[in-house]
């Protein structure tokens, strides 16, 4: 009985002292280590594109992977050519057995090799359209319908080793082409050649596709695929065939862009560049590697963060202030703050009565005081908006987008909102009054009778629970307190998620609701959150605003293919939403980042939704020690 | 004094007094006897002080926010302190600080308190509702009306109740009553059922059970007068046990943000970790250490007095 | 005996049946699917969804979809997952085991250890400063809010302090080179451990088998265990695992120490209530009687005795581990069971998250039924005899 | 004959809730080697508290107030809780009162024994003392293959008998046996009784038996001690105080169990019951029950006292053969009988 015991305490003791004598393992210096809090589930692209495109798995595989045609080049997110050694030729109308397509000839740059060497061809790129379309894009669901949207793209040829010809059904806008086709993952043929044909003879061939586990699989990006220990961690080696590592990317002042090669000497700009140069960016990878650590929590990245054991904390969502304030004081770590493409909003159901009277809605968004939730309750970690695009997209952005009611005293809003909601008919049972010299409502409104007579029912406006999201918890709860002040009966309803979901897309049963949405840099968004088409069950515009004229001028703004023309289509929408309120845009959050400025360098940190957006920059960060 | 005592010295018999009467003061003086063992249980005592405590903490909630208390400010959900930078530390208008959305830490704990104790007694007295109900029919009818209920506990007994409630919470968030329902009835028609059944089964076998039968008392009436009076001290022990497993899960699936309560202990420090403070334990203290302290301090106050009541309703823990 | 084990598999086989049943519908009632996450994107077409929703299944009606899967279910397939289409559930479950298995196994076990040893020796010193000071410690870390105090631990041992690794449960630097997969280790060490485990059990069961061994077999008892720790460690060494397996253990201190201090009470107040009573016995007294030294009567026959209720509890909770570990899991970034139910859960992924519930239902179940056996072993007084059976 | 247990003036109480329970309140007797003390009286009158005083059994809230223990001239109660443990069984064994509760269920019966020998004699060998064990049971009459099963395997005479093979397993000079047969039934509890007899006279080993019954202490004792709410009232040689009963409780005693040697005669029940030791009476204990009682007896103390050679007395008012009309009053209870009782009884 005892020796055994003794046995076992020895070894106890024993394996605790080692534990804490042997020190842990030095990290190797040519590793990038980031961290992330989720599993990546796949590293087969179908998949992660398609019903998995988590944000997981395109931090460490897609975006690291794959190259494309073109690309925007960061951090001004302007369109250059990546494998393409051109912009593409403008689209020609072109008749091809007996049908009018629209067609367009990319050229491909012959330096770009595969990481085994061999080097990346018209081939490829064909194959890379083709394949996706024959398998039917809906089916592999996800993100390729956008990709390789059906509706546009017909057929991609071979002209010869390096040139390619697009034939398009119809002729697409600028969300199709230069934002969609063209920047289609690109693929190695002989690699995915036969997988394809093999699950082509499955009964299945999405789900034989969607089975199938690269190894070996050729890339052209700057990683490529080392080791995944499932729930551990995921490593990367850097390329070594990669083409455009230590290309040169110069920005000017004038918008204009130079890549140029050194290596191989491929050489291309976009229009004439004049002026000062306002950044160069040397593309790498400089990293032998990057390293993801997978952390079950953000504690355990931040300590991992001080600790040295990480280099950069990968989250979409970007650090709480809470840990920006204690790491600005940590030694060798800087934090940057980024604007976001996104925004937070109230809307209503606007097929209901009154919700579909517009000064009803005006008086509402002038009511909410978003600096003073902003700037005093939230402490500057939500700042105001008011446009469906946010500032931040500064070449979309309308700076002339009219404010409801910005900068006005508590009092100043309640007489706008009073006078708007008389202008619409309304009435009150007591009417609310207001003491605009010492700014305080003297008596709260109370029973809003509508234009047309009856007193306005009670309504629920859907909030998110404030363990979702204390944001914009707080955001509603204060939205409701301003809006009874004025007799307004709005009831905040702490609601979860998926019922909020629920409500707007599969039954649109609901009055008013807060939501959010995160944005590409193409503002197509307004086209898809306000025209009459998606109106339906499930479509994108469940608050039912319907207007003809906006309508027309989305439809324009979206077959547009010349981007100045479509920045100014974009500037009147932005501005009839601002005065029509289908939404009204309350806030959002910039991104706040960590990372260890004492083993890293970026090129730059300012850039639209961070760092974490392009990957935390694997290609060109470079490691000090 | 003298009007209370009966004047005239009759036998139980005549039943001079109305049976309730009798029953009471037999109540009374078992729930004295009860009461005196209890007494030298000294983790029970420290349990019964603890709650006392949280009792008078809670209700001095409601009289601080009409008196002292600004609402605007110390309101615990929507209050804000536009005078300072939050969290902020501990100070004269914020005796424990304030949290990342500026509101008071003290308030919040104070408003909770009395939430807790709803959660947590509401939820327990649905258990041992249905458990002594469920376990004494079970018990005296047997057949098949045992099988049943019997298999219902097994199978909620595989159910692992944390996760469960995890996964339910990840897609329906529970709000406040919904939750303690959920955790009462599970755990009414669970385990507890098991052991107030076995509890009902031994006294149901005692000869005055047969007894009245044979005197013609309906099952309704036995199982009332005869039978509950027995289990009740048992439901009572578990019922403690039912308070710290109903604030224990609140909290954890608090934490996880898979509740919707506007506040509670486990919000609190959910609200500090979404925030990012929960990283620095030294200097944030005040963020998690109060209602980290409280979640524990009641729980532990409830599972000591159930403790205690185990040597009452236990005799063989007893001390000699 | 046989009638009796019989009985209890077919009640077995019906629990679960009724379980998964419950779990299933239970999952299904709840609101959303997964081709919601479809919804915060417009560039995907209705159609995707469609589409998504023919490959998943989910076009078909809710009862022929509980057909299939039972019918899969006792076929031991459990599906394929949502959120990782079109991967096995099986599978996932598979990969997520031994990690747990490893963890919860040692942390019940320790836990179980301390507290069985606290819990005897307060009882045998019931009303003494020792025995409230274990209570109310005890009962405080019982109920203390286990998230917080996980990452408190973290904070003070392996941030503060920097005794032990951060999180995770192996060091990405070394394994970064690692010729096996962590699971493969894994299942050695699970190897390993019941070899050295039985091992030295026989080890010291025959070489000290009576009650007073000799100085000599106790060495050589001693001999031969090391002998034996030693063997499999060289083993493990040739393999080139040995280092894997100590990043492991290193990994593995702190949550099974935070567990250890969540979960002693359990076990040390059911020892110690237990033990109350067995002291009272009559047999304790006649060995004190005996002039046993203190100790021998304490352990061997107080708590002997007591250990009963104790094992079953040991057995349980080992079974329901095998899912309960999400806050350890998640605080000590160990994914197991526990991350993938709740991933599943948080992104609608029903069958993964069904299995994952039956997995442990199963589990649970042939923990009772253990139980029971065990509870046969350790007490001689208990027989299943054919009429008990049912 | 040497002395081997001397017990002086001893007083031991029990703390509890309600107060201090006066348990033993100055017991003084000795016993010489081989002889065997038989003590007596109602439950709860100490008598088993006295048997674990000799063992230094004592619960945690017991007290010694005064007097001492001396067991083969050491002191018990100044020695070390170590020396006292070396001295249990090995020197005094015990017979406990529920011997089918006094063997470790988890533990063959065979091994309990063996254990008990390895501890006291740590030169014996394991096997050497299963030898001895083999040899115990055939002494108590089990079959020797029966010592490695379980207790529950045994029928409740086996247990008693294993039980008694255990306290004999050490040779000690003394076994207590505490209520030692009374969970048999009549004929087993005769038998056994009468083959520890043998053994101890075999053996010439001291023993102590403790009973409330009183036709068990007379078979075998060669003292009786009678005891009532903590205190000895009685003591002597077996032949005098069951022939001659001084103490008026004594005399009732007897007279409330039928006849040892088995003569009709009616029996007389004590009136009331023992009093609460929490608040004991004053002056003599027994004289709230006592129908001879005086003033004298419920305020003082009555002295212990030797009255005849070996025969010890706490009486103020002892009862004499002569005493009959006196004892009319016990009659009102046991009508027709009872007066000459004595005479009945002790006339043989």
């Amino acid at each position: 009985m005892k020796s055994w015991k003794g046995l076992l305490a020895t070894l106890i003791i024993t394996i605790l002292i080692a534990a804490v004598a042997v020190p842990g393992f030095a990290g190797s210096g040519g590793l990038y280590e980031m961290s992330i809090f989720e599993n990546p589930t796949t590293f087969n692209l179908f998949s992660a594109t398609g019903p998995q495109s988590t944000v997981w798995n395109d931090f460490v595989s897609s975006s690291q992977y794959y190259t494309s045609l073109y690309g925007l080049a960061q951090p001004y997110l302007i369109f250059v050519p990546s494998v393409a050694a051109d912009v593409p030729s403008e689209l020609k109308q072109e008749k091809i057995g007996g049908k009018t397509y629209y067609t367009s000839i990319v050229k491909i740059r012959k330096d770009v090799k595969w990481s085994n060497n061999t080097s990346l061809t018209a081939d490829d790129v064909a194959f890379s359209y083709n394949a996706i379309l024959d398998m039917d894009p809906n089916k592999l669901g996800g993100n390729w319908p956008s990709i390789v949207d059906p509706e546009v793209l017909e057929r991609v040829e071979k002209i010869d080793n390096y040139t390619v010809k697009f034939i398009l059904k119809d002729k697409p806008g600028l969300a199709q082409w230069q934002y969609g086709v063209l920047q289609g993952y690109l693929l190695n043929k002989s690699y995915w050649e036969p997988v394809f044909a093999k699950a082509k003879k499955a009964a299945d061939p999405v789900k034989e596709l969607f089975a199938h586990e690269p190894s070996g699989e050729p890339v052209a990006g700057p990683y490529m695929h080392a080791k995944w220990e499932k729930g551990a961690f995921v490593q990367n080696v850097a390329n070594p065939a990669y083409a455009m590592k230590g290309e040169v990317t110069t920005f000017y002042e004038d918008g204009n862009v130079t890549i140029e090669n050194p290596k191989t000497g491929f050489k291309w700009q976009s229009g004439k560049p004049t002026g000062k140069v306002l950044l160069k960016v040397t593309e790498g990878p400089n990293a032998e590697g990057t390293l993801y650590r997978i952390l079950g929590n953000q504690a355990a990245a931040v300590m991992s963060l001080i600790g040295g054991q990480v280099d950069f904390i990968l989250n979409s969502l970007g650090l709480q202030r809470g840990f920006q304030e204690q790491l600005s004081q940590a030694q060798g770590v800087t934090t940057i703050e980024n604007n976001v493409n996104g925004f937070r909003f109230m809307m209503f159901n606007l097929r209901k009565y009154p919700f579909n009277i517009k000064e009803f809605r005006q008086a509402i968004s002038i009511l909410i005081d978003r600096e003073y939730i902003c700037e005093k309750v939230l402490q500057g970690i939500a700042f105001p908006q008011y446009s469906v695009v946010p500032p931040g997209n500064s070449f979309w952005y309308n700076p002339d987008t009219p404010q409801l009611g910005k900068g006005l005293t508590r009092t100043q809003k309640i007489e706008e909102a009073v006078k708007l909601l008389k202008k619409a008919g309304f009435t009150w049972e007591v009417e609310p009054q207001i003491d605009l010299e010492k700014d305080k409502v003297t008596k709260r409104g109370k029973g809003l009778i509508m234009p047309d007579g009856k007193k306005m029912p009670s309504f629920d406006f859907m909030i998110m629970t404030a363990g979702y999201d204390p944001l914009r918890y707080t955001f509603g709860l204060n939205i409701a307190q301003w809006a009874k002040d004025v007799g307004i009966p709005m009831e905040a309803a702490p609601t979860e998620f998926n019922v909020i979901s629920d409500a707007l897309f599969e039954t649109q049963d609901f009055d008013a609701g807060l939501m959010g949405w995160s944005l590409t840099a193409y503002p197509d968004h307004m086209r898809w959150f306000f025209h009459s088409d998606q109106t339906g069950l499930g479509g994108f515009n469940p608050q039912g605003y319907s207007n003809p004229e906006f309508d027309k001028l989305a439809d324009e703004f979206m077959a547009e293919s010349d981007m100045d023309k479509a920045r100014e289509q974009a500037f009147k929408l932005q501005e009839m939403l601002a005065d029509e309120l289908p939404y009204i845009v309350l806030f959002d959050t910039p991104l706040i980042e960590a990372y260890r400025s004492d083993r890293l360098e970026y090129p730059y940190t300012q850039i639209l939704s961070g760092l974490q957006r392009y990957g935390a920059l694997t290609s060109t960060v470079k490691l000090l020690k | 004094m003298n009007e209370l005592v009966p004047t005239h010295e009759t036998g139980p018999a005549s039943l001079a007094e109305p049976i309730w009467k009798i029953r009471w003061k037999l109540t009374r003086r078992s729930l004295r006897q009860n009461w005196e063992i209890f007494k030298e249980s000294r983790i029970g005592m420290l349990g019964i002080i603890l709650i006392i405590a949280f009792g008078i903490f809670g209700a001095m909630w409601p009289i601080m926010i009409n008196t002292v208390w600004d609402p605007m400010v110390y309101d615990p959900v929507v209050g804000f302190d536009p005078m300072m930078m939050h969290p902020s530390p501990p100070s004269g208008t914020h005796l424990l600080g304030t949290d990342p959305i500026g509101r008071d830490i003290l308030a919040q704990l104070m408003h909770s308190t009395g939430r807790e104790f709803l959660l947590g007694v509401l939820s327990a007295l649905i258990t041992v509702v249905i458990g002594t109900a469920v376990g004494t029919a079970a018990a005296y009818y047997g057949g098949l009306i045992d099988t049943f209920f019997m298999r219902i506990a097994d199978i909620i007994l595989l159910f692992p109740f944390i996760p469960l409630l995890v996964v339910v919470g990840a897609m329906v968030k529970l709000s406040f009553l919904p939750f303690a329902i959920i955790m009462g009835v599970l755990g009414g028609f669970g385990g507890i059922t098991i052991i107030l059944k076995a509890q009902a089964l031994s006294v149901s076998v005692r000869p005055y059970i047969d007894a009245a039968r044979v005197a013609g008392g309906s099952n309704f009436h036995i199982i009332v007068s005869h039978i509950i009076p027995n289990v009740l001290p048992l439901s009572f022990l578990y019922m403690m046990f039912s308070v710290t497993s109903a604030i224990l899960s609140e909290a954890t699936l608090s934490f996880f943000g898979v509740l919707n309560i506007d506040m509670s202990w486990g919000m609190m420090i959910h609200t500090a970790d979404v925030a990012g403070y929960l990283f620095d334990f030294a200097r944030y203290w005040w963020l998690w250490a109060p209602a980290g302290l409280a979640i524990t301090l009641f729980c532990a106050a409830f599972y000591m007095v159930g403790r205690g009541l185990d040597e009452v309703v236990n005799p063989r823990l007893r001390k000699r | 005996m046989r009638r009796y084990v019989f009985g209890r598999l077919g009640q077995v086989i019906l629990t679960l049946l009724i379980y998964v049943t419950l779990v299933y519908f239970l999952l299904q009632a709840m609101p959303g699917d997964i081709t919601m996450m479809y919804l915060s994107n417009p560039k995907i077409p209705q159609a995707a969804r469609e589409e998504l929703k023919k490959q998943l299944g989910l076009d078909q009606s809710l009862f022929m979809q509980y057909v299939s899967y039972m019918k899969n279910f006792f076929r031991g397939e459990l599906g394929v997952s949502f959120s990782q289409y079109p991967k096995p559930v099986w599978d996932i479950l598979m990969e997520k085991l031994p990690r747990t298995f490893v963890l919860f196994l040692t942390a019940n076990v320790f836990s179980f250890y301390v507290g069985f040893v606290m819990g005897k020796v307060i009882a045998w010193r019931r009303g003494k400063v020792i025995d409230y000071a274990a209570t109310v410690v005890g009962i405080t870390f019982w109920t203390a809010f286990y998230p917080l105090l996980a990452l408190v631990v973290i904070w003070i041992f392996a941030y503060n302090l920097k005794w032990l690794p951060l999180n995770q449960f192996i060091d990405p630097r070394l394994w970064s080179a690692a010729p096996f997969t962590a699971n493969q280790v894994f299942g050695n060490m699970v190897y390993g451990a019941a070899i050295i485990g039985i091992g030295i059990f026989f080890i010291f069961y025959y070489l000290l088998r009576g009650l007073k061994p000799s100085r000599r077999s106790r060495a050589q008892a001693w001999a031969l265990a090391c002998a034996l720790i030693a063997a499999v460690l060289f083993v493990a060494a040739r393999k080139g695992m040995l280092i894997y397996i100590w990043d492991i253990t290193r990994h593995m201190i702190l949550p099974v120490f935070t567990l250890t201090l969540i979960n002693f009470a359990g076990t040390m107040l059911l020892m110690r209530d237990s033990m109350l009573e067995t002291v009272q016995e009559d047999y304790v007294m006649a060995a004190r009687a005996k002039g046993l030294p203190d100790k021998v009567v304490r352990d061997r026959y107080a708590a002997r005795t007591a250990l009963l209720p104790t094992v079953t509890s040991l057995v349980l909770s080992l079974a329901s581990s095998m899912s309960g570990g999400m806050v350890t899991e998640t605080m000590f970034s160990w994914p197991g069971l526990g991350q993938t139910l709740f991933a599943a859960a948080l992104s609608n992924d029903y069958p993964l998250a069904t299995g994952a519930l039956a997995f442990t239902g199963i589990f649970l179940l042939i923990a009772h039924f253990i139980a029971d056996i065990l509870y046969a072993v350790l007490d001689p007084r208990i027989t299943y005899t054919g009429q008990s059976g049912v | 004959m040497d002395t081997l247990l001397r017990l002086e003036d001893l007083t031991m109480h029990y703390k509890t809730k309600a107060g201090w329970v006066q348990a033993i309140d100055n017991v003084s007797f000795s016993l010489h080697r081989g002889q065997s003390l038989g003590l007596v009286g109602e439950s709860g009158c100490g008598k088993t508290s006295v048997a674990m005083s000799i063992m230094r059994l004592l619960p945690y809230n017991a007290k010694l107030v005064k007097g001492r223990v001396l067991f083969g001239g050491h002191d018990l109660y100044t020695l070390s809780d170590e020396e006292v443990r070396q001295l249990r069984w090995k020197e005094v064994a015990m017979i406990f009162q529920a011997a089918m509760n006094s063997l470790n269920p988890v533990y063959s019966v065979g091994n309990q024994i063996v254990e008990a020998i390895v501890t006291h004699e740590p030169e014996t060998g394991e096997d050497e003392a299963r030898e001895r064990v083999k040899s115990l049971f055939e002494l108590v009459g089990i079959p020797k293959e029966r010592m490695d099963h379980y207790p529950h395997e045994y029928s409740g005479g086996m247990k008693q008998r294993a039980v008694i093979a255990m306290a004999l397993a050490c040779n000690p000079s003394l076994i207590i046996a505490d209520e030692p047969t009374t969970a048999l039934d009549v004929i087993v509890q005769d038998k056994i009784l009468r083959e520890i007899e043998e053994i101890r006279r075999t053996i010439n080993m001291s023993m102590i038996y403790i009973s409330h019954d009183v036709s068990v202490i007379a078979e075998v004792s060669d003292i009786v001690g009678v005891m009532y709410a903590g205190r000895l009232l009685e003591l002597g040689p077996a032949d005098d105080v069951f022939k001659r009963p001084k103490n008026p409780y004594t005399y009732s005693l007897m007279n409330a169990y039928p006849s040892i040697l088995g003569e009709k005669h009616d029996l007389v029940t004590i009136p009331g019951e023992p009093p609460n030791l929490l608040d004991p009476p004053t002056g003599c204990r027994f004289h709230p029950r006592c129908d001879w009682a005086t003033k004298e007896c419920r305020e003082v103390e009555p002295a212990w006292r030797e009255i005849t050679k070996g025969h010890y007395l706490a009486c103020h008012n002892p009862v004499r053969t002569e005493h009959g009309t006196a004892h009319n009053k016990t009659a009102r209870r046991a009508p027709g009988k009872g007066g000459d009782g004595i005479g009945t009884s002790g006339g043989n």
